[in-house]
C-alpha cells in the first residue's frame, strides 16, 4: 500500500465564519465527509489557503464537538491575512492534527487553574470547554479561569466568558491591563489575579497559555503560591513550519515543540533553556 | 589471503556495464575540487578525493523541491511525482554513508517522510576507501575507516588496484556481472590509514560535555568569528532543516509548496509570526549547532549527529572549526 | 507659421530622461535643442581609488542598456593598461558577445520603441493586440539575442563573466550548438519577415536629408565592432589612442550631458555612421538587404539608422554564424583569465562599436593597480550636438513642408528616438580635471 | 475584477531594471493581461496618473527627485523600490563619500549651482517604501514572485539570508579558494548566486544581510591579504549609505 504523505493538506470547508475582535477572526471547520478532527484539547492543526501558504493553529472547540472543529485566528501573517478574504463555503488545507495537548485524563480528580493570557485563550478553550462538557464535569475538581486581555474591546468568545462567569462550578476571574469605557473589573497583568486564589496546593494543576513574555511571571507567582512544578502546564508557541518534527524551526534544545508539545509539563522543559 | 580485485584502469568499463541498468552517482573533479554527479562519462570519474562539496544528502534532500502540488481553481491538493529510478551510488566514503544513515533516522522515524524515504528505494552503495586530509575527522566521532556499513561492494585501495567486496545480495550480484574485470589477488593485511585524532575524547560519553556547557564562553567567542551565512548548515551531510514556502505561478492556477534547505544559523529562523525570535543572539545560534550535532540528537545508536568529514570547516570562509570548538568544551 | 514653442518634457521611449524644446519667434527660430535633464553621474569620480578587478563592475552602471559595451570597453582598456595577454578564444567569445549585444539593443529600439510611431501606436502594448504576429516574432528576436548574451556573458543586463584577462565561466560547445542553431532556422528567417516589413513602412520615414559627419570603428578584416582605428568619412582614419582629438567634448549650459565635435560643429555615430564607413565590409544576405533598402554610402537621413540597426542586425547575424562555426571546429578550450604576475603602473585606451556607436575608455592605474583616472566618452553624448544640429534644419523643413504642430512634435520626436539615444549614459560625467 | 494599476518610475539609475523587465519577453504579454501598465517612459508614450501601484527605479538624488517621489508616494497605495539604486542607493552612493561641494566644483566649475545634486539616497530615505526588490540589475524572476504576491494578496517577502546559502544549494567552489573576496557571505541573497555561479566575486548589490556581523567580515578580508581600504571599497561600492550608516552608530 501507498504510504500516505504527511505534506499533502485535506481540503475542508468553512462552515461559519466571526469577527471577534479587530485583529481575531472565528472559523468553523468541517472535514470531508464531517469526520471529526479527534484532536486533544491544546493539539493544533496546520491550515493552508491555496495559492498563499501554511500556518500552525491552534485548535479551539472541545474535544467533543462532532462534526467540525474550530479556531480563532489572529492577522499576523500571510495565511491569517488571507485567511480574513475567505468567506463561508471557501476551502481551506488541513493536515493534523500534531503534537500532544492536555492529559485531562491525568486531571481528572483534580482543581484544574486555567491562566489565559490574550490569544493564549484560544487553545484553552479547547480545553474549557472539555472539562466543562456536561457529561465530563463532574469528574474535576474546581475549575478556575484567570483570563487576561489589554483592553476588554479584544475579550475573545464574550458569550461564553459571560456563560462562564454565571456557572456556579466555575470559577471565573478576568483582568485587563488597560481600562476602557465601560470597564468596571480588574485592571492589571494577569499575575496580580493569582495572589487571591485559594487553592489546594495538593490537588490542583495549572494550564498556562499567552504571550512569551507572561510565561516567567505567572510560574513565578505560582511557585510562591507554594505550586509545584509538575503541577504546571504550558503550551509553547514556536515557528512550527512542517508540523511532524522534521524542519527544524520548532526545536528548542533536543525537544519538538510540535512533536512533544505544544502542551509540556513543565517540569520537562524547565531545564530547556530557550525554552520560557 | 586471496580475494577479488580490480585495476583502476577497469574501473571505467565496470561503470559502464553499471550504467545499462543504474543510474550511476559518483565523485568527479569541480575545479580544485569535487562534486557528485550522474556519470555519463565514466572516464571523469575520481576514486582519489577528499570530499565533494555537496554531501550525498542533495540526492535525497535537494537544495529545493516540491512538497504538494495544488490547483487554484480546482482547489486540490497534489502529491508530486517523487521518482526513485535504480541508482548506484559509486565510490562513496564510509562517512558519506554515515550521513544518509543518519538522514534515514530522521525521516524514517517518529512520522515517516516520504518525500524524502521514496528516493532511498533503489539505491546500491559502492564504497571506497579514502586517505584522510587536515579536515577529516570522522575517526574522532566513531567511524572507523574501515567502518562498511551500509554498502553492498566496498573496494579497498591497494597501489594500483581495488580489492572488491560485496556485502550484500544486491552487491554480490553486482560483482557476479563484473567477472570479466576482476582478477584474484593475495594480500596480508589492509593498508594502514593514519589518521590523527582531531578530538580530546571519545564520542562515547560527549552529550555529558554539554551540560553545564551552555554559558562557556567559547560560544561568544566563536560567535565574534561568524557570519551566520549557513554554510556550515547546508554543506553538513546530517542537517536537514528546512524551511517551507508556497509559490503561485504568474497569471495561472498552478501553486506549489517547497521545502529549501534552511539553516539554523540565520536569525530568522526561530521568528514566530509576532516578530519574536528565540535564538536571537548570534552566541545562542551558533552553540544550538554544535549542541544539535552531539547532544540534541542521536541515532538509535547514539551515535552523534556529526559524521566528522570536515566539510563545515573547509568551506568555513570565517575558518570556524567544530573540532576546535569541541576541544574547548572537552 | 512665425510663433511656435514646443516642449517635450521627458522624452518617452528613449533611455533616459531628455527634453526637446523648440522656440520660434517671429519666422525665426531661436532654440532647438534636447536638453538632457538626467541627474548627473559622476562616474569617473567614483571608479577613483577601485581595484582594475573592479572598474568593469563599476563603469557597467553607467548604463543597463549599455552594459555589453561599457563591460567590454572596459576590459579591453585595463588589459591595455596593464598589458595583460588574452586568448584568441577570449577575443571571439566577446565578439560574439558584442554582437549579441547589438541584436538585442537593435530589435528593442526597432519594434518596441520606433516601430510604434510607424504604427501610429502609442506604445508596443496595442500592437501586440493589432500586430500580434510581429510583436510575437519581435519577441523572439529579442529573447534569443538575449540568451546569446546569457550564455556568453552570463546575463543580458550587467554581465558577470566577463574580467580582464578572460572569461571567468566558458559555454559549453553544446550551448554554442543551440546558438548556431537558432541563429540560422530563426534569426534568419525573422529577420528576413523585418526587412519585409520595414520594405513596406519606408514611406513612414520623413525624407529630410543633413549630411553630416560620420565617425565609427573601421579595420582590414570585418565590419568593425570589437576594435579598428577611428574612421571618419571627412578625415579617414586615426588610431583609437588620439581619440581626444576627435570627440574634443564641450559643455553646453541646456545639458548635463557633454557635447562633442571634430571637423564640423558635429558629428554622427551609430549604426548610419557605421554603415556609411564600413558598408563594403557587410554581409551577403546584409548586404543584398542594404542594397534593396537603398541603403548605400553616404546615406546622410538621420531618420534611417534604425534601418541601419536592421541592416546590422542580419550583419552580426551572418557573422555570428561564421566564427560560431569556427569556434566549434577548434572546441572550447577550458582556460581561466590571465593574472598577472606583478601590476605596474600605465595608461590604455580601449573602444568598442556598441549599438549607439563609437564607445571610448580611458584609464590609468597605479603600481597597485589602482585607478587613478578615468575618463569615459560616450556615443550619445558625441551625438547630442548633432542631434541639435538636426533640429536646426528640420524645424524650418517641417514649416516648409507645411506640417502641423502635432506632426512637427511627433517628428521631433520621432528624430531623437532614431538616434536610439540611451542618456543614462551621456550622463555619466566626465572629471573635468582630467580635461584640462 | 478591475485590473490593478501599475506605474513604473525611473530616477538616477542606469534603466537596467526597465530592461530588465523587457526582457521578461514572453511573460511580458502575460503581465499585461493581469496589470494596466499606465505610467512606463520607457516603454510607452501615455502618463497615466491614476495608478495604485508604483514601482520606482533609481536613487533620489536632486531636490527635484525629491519632489516627483513625494508626489508618486502621495497616489500610490503601494509603493515598491526596485533595484539597488531605489532600494540601497546602490552604486550612485559612492559619491556621497567625497565633498559634495567639491564634486560639483569638478564637474561643472563655476557653473556648479546650475544642476543642484544632493547625497543619492535610496527611496527608503525619502518616503515610506512597502516592498523592495533588491539587485543590480533586479532579477526578472523575483520581480515576477513579488508581482504574483501582490496579485495573489501575499505580502512579498525576500530572502533575509546571505548569497551563500544559494551559491552552495547550487555546489559552487568558494571563490575564497581563488583568493576572490567575495561579498557573498553578508549580503542578501535572491539573486540564486547569479554572479558566484559564473565565478564572479559578489559584490553586493541586494544589501546586506539584516544581521551584519561586520567585525567577522574585516577578519575574514584581512585574512586574504586586501588592505583596509580596499575591503572598504568592496564595501562601499553598492552599500555606501548602509556602510556610512553603521559606521555612525559604531562611533
Amino acid at each position: 500500500m501507498e504510504a500516505k504523505n504527511i505534506y499533502v493538506p485535506e481540503v475542508a470547508d468553512i462552515i461559519k465564519i466571526e469577527r471577534m475582535t479587530e485583529l481575531e477572526t472565528f472559523y468553523d471547520i468541517k472535514l470531508p465527509g464531517g469526520r471529526d478532527l479527534g484532536h486533544e484539547p491544546g493539539q493544533f492543526v496546520e491550515v493552508s489557503v491555496f495559492g498563499i501558504g501554511e500556518a500552525p493553529i491552534s485548535v479551539s472547540s472541545s474535544h467533543f464537538k462532532k462534526g467540525s472543529f474550530e479556531m480563532v485566528v489572529r492577522n499576523v501573517g500571510n495565511v491569517t491575512q488571507a485567511m480574513q478574504k475567505l468567506k463561508v463555503g471557501d476551502k481551506l488545507g488541513i493536515r493534523g492534527p500534531f503534537g500532544h495537548g492536555f492529559k485531562t485524563k491525568d486531571f481528572e480528580g483534580k482543581d484544574i487553574v486555567i491562566i489565559a493570557g490574550g490569544i493564549g485563550l484560544v487553545p484553552l478553550r479547547s480545553l474549557i470547554n472539555t472539562i466543562i462538557d456536561p457529561a465530563e464535569r463532574k469528574k474535576y475538581g474546581r475549575v478556575i479561569i484567570l483570563y487576561g486581555s489589554k483592553t476588554k474591546e479584544e475579550f475573545l468568545f464574550r458569550g461564553e466568558l459571560e456563560t462562564w462567569e454565571k456557572r456556579d462550578d466555575i470559577e471565573y476571574h478576568v483582568t485587563v491591563d488597560r481600562k476602557t469605557s465601560g470597564w468596571n473589573g480588574n485592571v492589571g497583568v494577569i499575575t496580580t489575579l493569582i495572589p487571591g486564589l485559594k487553592l489546594d496546593l495538593h490537588n490542583t494543576i495549572a494550564a498556562i497559555c499567552g504571550p512569551p513574555v507572561m510565561y516567567k511571571f505567572v510560574i513565578l507567582s505560582l511557585r510562591s503560591k507554594g505550586l509545584k512544578d509538575n503541577q504546571l502546564y504550558v503550551s509553547l508557541e514556536r515557528k512550527m513550519k512542517c508540523g511532524v518534527g522534521k524542519c527544524g524551526h520548532c526545536q528548542i534544545n533536543n525537544i519538538y515543540v510540535c512533536q512533544e508539545g505544544p502542551v509540556f509539563n513543565y517540569t520537562y522543559i524547565e531545564d530547556l533553556k530557550e525554552a520560557i | 589471503m586471496s580475494a577479488k580485485a580490480i585495476a583502476r584502469e577497469k574501473i571505467p568499463d565496470a561503470v559502464l556495464l553499471l550504467k545499462t541498468k543504474y543510474r550511476v552517482i559518483a565523485p568527479v573533479p569541480k575545479g580544485k575540487t569535487f562534486v557528485f554527479k550522474k556519470i555519463d562519462d565514466p572516464q571523469e570519474i575520481v576514486l582519489d578525493y577528499n570530499t565533494t562539496i555537496l554531501p550525498l544528502k542533495k540526492f535525497f534532500l535537494p537544495p529545493r523541491e516540491v512538497l504538494v502540488e495544488y490547483n487554484l481553481k480546482k482547489q486540490e491538493y497534489r502529491e508530486p511525482e517523487i521518482k526513485s529510478e535504480p541508482t548506484v551510488f559509486f565510490g562513496i566514503h564510509n562517512y558519506e554513508l554515515q550521513g544518509i544513515l543518519r538522514l534515514d533516522y530522521a525521516f524514517g522515524t517518529g512520522v515517516k517522510d516520504e518525500t524524502y524515504l521514496k528516493k532511498r528505494k533503489n539505491n546500491i552503495f559502492i564504497g571506497v576507501t579514502y586517505t584522510p586530509d587536515d579536515f577529516h575527522f570522522a575517526k574522532s566521532v566513531g567511524i572507523p575507516t574501515d567502518l562498511k556499513e551500509g554498502f553492498d561492494i566496498f573496494l579497498t585501495k591497494y597501489n594500483s588496484h581495488y580489492r572488491v567486496e560485496a556485502l550484500t545480495d544486491k552487491g554480490k550480484s553486482i560483482v557476479s556481472q563484473w567477472s570479466e574485470f576482476l582478477e584474484e589477488c593475495s594480500y596480508d593485511s589492509d593498508p594502514v590509514v593514519h589518521f590523527k585524532n582531531k578530538l580530546k575524547q571519545s564520542v562515547a560519553g560527549i552529550r555529558e560535555v554539554f551540560h553545564g556547557a551552555y554559558n562557556h564562553p567559547v560560544w561568544k567567542e566563536t560567535s565574534k568569528k561568524c557570519y551566520s551565512c549557513g554554510t556550515c548548515n547546508l554543506v553538513c551531510p546530517t542537517c536537514y532543516c528546512f524551511d517551507v514556502s508556497d509559490e503561485v505561478v504568474l497569471g495561472t492556477n498552478r501553486g506549489s509548496r517547497s521545502r529549501r534547505w534552511d539553516s539554523c544559523q540565520i536569525l530568522g529562523f526561530t521568528e514566530v509570526a509576532g516578530g519574536e525570535a528565540f535564538r536571537e543572539k548570534r552566541y545562542d545560534r551558533v552553540r544550538h549547532r554544535m549542541s544539535r550535532k552531539f547532544a540534541y540528537i542521536m541515532d538509535d545508536r547514539d551515535r552523534p549527529f556529526c559524521v566528522g568529514c570536515g566539510r563545515c570547516i573547509r568551506q568555513c570562509t570565517a575558518n570556524i572549526s567544530i573540532t576546535d570548538v569541541m576541544n574547548a568544551l572537552l | 507659421m512665425n510663433n511656435l514653442s514646443i516642449r517635450v518634457p521627458y522624452v518617452t521611449r528613449v533611455e533616459g530622461h531628455g527634453t526637446i524644446a523648440v522656440d520660434l519667434k517671429e519666422g525665426k527660430l531661436i532654440k532647438s535643442v534636447l536638453e538632457i535633464v538626467e541627474p548627473p553621474r559622476y562616474f569617473e569620480a567614483m571608479m577613483k581609488g577601485y581595484l582594475y578587478t573592479d572598474a568593469a563592475v563599476i563603469s557597467s552602471r553607467i548604463c543597463g542598456i549599455c552594459s555589453v559595451g561599457h563591460q567590454i570597453t572596459s576590459v579591453k582598456t585595463t588589459e591595455k593598461a596593464l598589458g595583460f595577454d588574452i586568448s584568441d578564444q577570449t577575443v571571439t567569445l566577446r565578439k560574439l558577445l558584442v554582437y549579441g549585444a547589438t541584436m538585442q539593443s537593435h530589435i528593442l529600439h526597432i519594434f518596441f520603441l520606433a516601430a510604434p510611431d510607424l504604427f501610429n501606436a502609442p506604445s508596443v502594448i496595442p500592437l501586440a493586440k493589432t500586430h500580434p504576429d510581429t510583436v510575437k516574432m519581435a519577441l523572439r528576436m529579442k529573447r534569443l539575442s538575449n540568451d546569446i548574451c546569457d550564455i556568453i556573458g552570463g546575463r543580458t543586463i550587467h554581465p558577470n563573466r566577463l574580467v580582464p584577462g578572460g572569461f571567468t565561466k566558458l559555454p559549453t560547445e553544446e550551448q554554442l550548438l543551440w546558438i548556431k542553431d537558432k541563429l540560422e532556422n530563426q534569426m534568419v528567417p525573422d529577420a528576413k519577415t523585418s526587412f519585409e516589413l520595414l520594405k513596406s513602412l519606408a514611406d513612414k520615414f520623413p525624407a529630410f536629408i543633413r549630411e553630416t559627419e560620420y565617425i565609427g570603428l573601421k579595420t582590414d578584416s570585418e565590419y568593425a565592432f570589437y576594435d579598428g582605428d577611428i574612421s571618419s568619412t571627412d578625415t579617414g582614419l586615426t588610431p583609437e589612442k588620439d581619440y581626444m582629438s576627435i570627440t574634443n567634448e564641450f559643455i553646453v549650459s541646456h545639458s548635463t550631458a557633454k557635447h562633442a565635435k571634430h571637423r564640423r560643429s558635429s558629428y554622427a555615430v551609430g549604426a548610419l555612421a557605421r554603415l556609411n564607413n564600413n558598408y563594403g565590409k557587410l554581409n551577403p544576405l546584409a548586404g543584398e538587404v542594404a542594397d534593396a533598402l537603398g541603403m548605400k554610402p553616404i546615406v546622410a537621413n538621420p531618420f534611417l539608422n534604425t534601418v541601419a540597426q536592421l541592416i546590422e542586425t542580419i550583419h552580426v547575424t551572418e557573422e555570428s554564424i561564421k566564427i560560431l562555426d569556427a569556434l566549434l571546429t577548434t572546441g572550447i578550450k577550458a582556460e581561466r583569465p590571465f593574472v598577472p604576475a606583478k601590476l605596474h603602473e600605465g595608461t590604455g585606451v580601449g573602444c568598442t562599436e556598441v549599438p549607439r556607436g563609437i564607445l571610448f575608455h580611458e584609464y590609468t592605474y597605479d603600481n597597485k593597480g589602482r585607478i587613478v583616472k578615468a575618463n569615459c566618452v560616450i556615443p550619445t553624448n558625441q551625438n547630442a550636438q548633432n542631434i541639435d544640429d538636426d533640429m536646426k534644419e528640420l524645424v524650418p523643413w517641417m514649416i516648409a513642408n507645411n506640417f502641423d504642430k502635432d506632426k512637427m512634435t511627433l517628428t521631433l520626436e520621432m528624430l531623437v528616438r532614431a538616434y536610439d539615444p540611451c542618456i543614462s549614459c551621456s550622463v555619466h560625467f566626465l572629471d573635468v580635471k582630467y580635461v584640462e | 475584477m478591475s485590473k490593478p494599476k501599475v506605474a513604473f518610475f525611473d530616477f538616477t539609475s542606469c534603466e537596467g531594471c526597465q530592461l530588465s523587465k523587457l526582457n521578461l519577453e514572453n511573460d511580458l504579454l502575460d503581465i499585461l493581461e493581469l496589470v494596466d501598465i499606465v505610467n512606463f517612459r520607457e516603454a510607452i508614450s501615455d502618463h497615466g496618473e491614476d495608478y495604485e501601484i508604483a514601482f520606482i527605479e533609481g536613487s533620489i538624488s536632486t531636490p527635484h527627485c525629491v519632489e516627483r517621489i513625494h508626489k508618486i508616494r502621495r497616489q500610490a497605495k503601494i509603493v515598491i523600490a526596485l533595484g539597488s539604486c531605489a532600494h540601497i542607493g546602490g552604486i550612485n552612493a559612492i559619491r556621497n563619500n567625497m565633498d559634495q561641494d567639491e564634486v560639483r566644483e569638478t564637474v561643472y566649475g563655476n557653473d556648479k549651482y546650475l544642476f543642484p545634486s544632493i547625497k543619492a539616497q535610496a527611496v527608503s530615505d525619502v518616503v515610506k517604501v512597502d516592498y523592495v526588490i533588491p539587485g543590480c540589475p533586479m532579477d526578472n524572476q523575483e520581480f515576477k514572485r513579488v508581482l504574483s504576491a501582490l496579485l495573489t494578496g501575499k505580502i512579498p517577502e525576500i530572502p533575509e539570508y546571505s548569497v551563500c546559502v544559494e551559491c552552495k544549494a547550487k555546489e559552487n567552489e568558494c571563490l575564497y579558494d581563488y583568493g576572490i573576496v567575495c561579498m557573498g557571505p553578508i549580503t542578501r541573497a535572491g539573486c540564486r548566486a547569479a554572479c558566484p555561479t559564473n565565478g564572479h566575486y559578489c559584490y553586493g548589490c541586494r544589501g546586506l544581510v539584516p544581521d551584519l556581523n561586520k567585525n567577522a567580515a574585516k577578519d575574514v578580508m584581512e585574512k586574504y591579504k586586501l588592505s583596509i581600504d580596499q575591503i572598504k571599497k568592496r564595501f562601499y561600492m553598492f552599500n555606501t549609505n548602509y556602510v556610512n550608516m553603521e559606521e555612525k552608530s559604531y562611533e
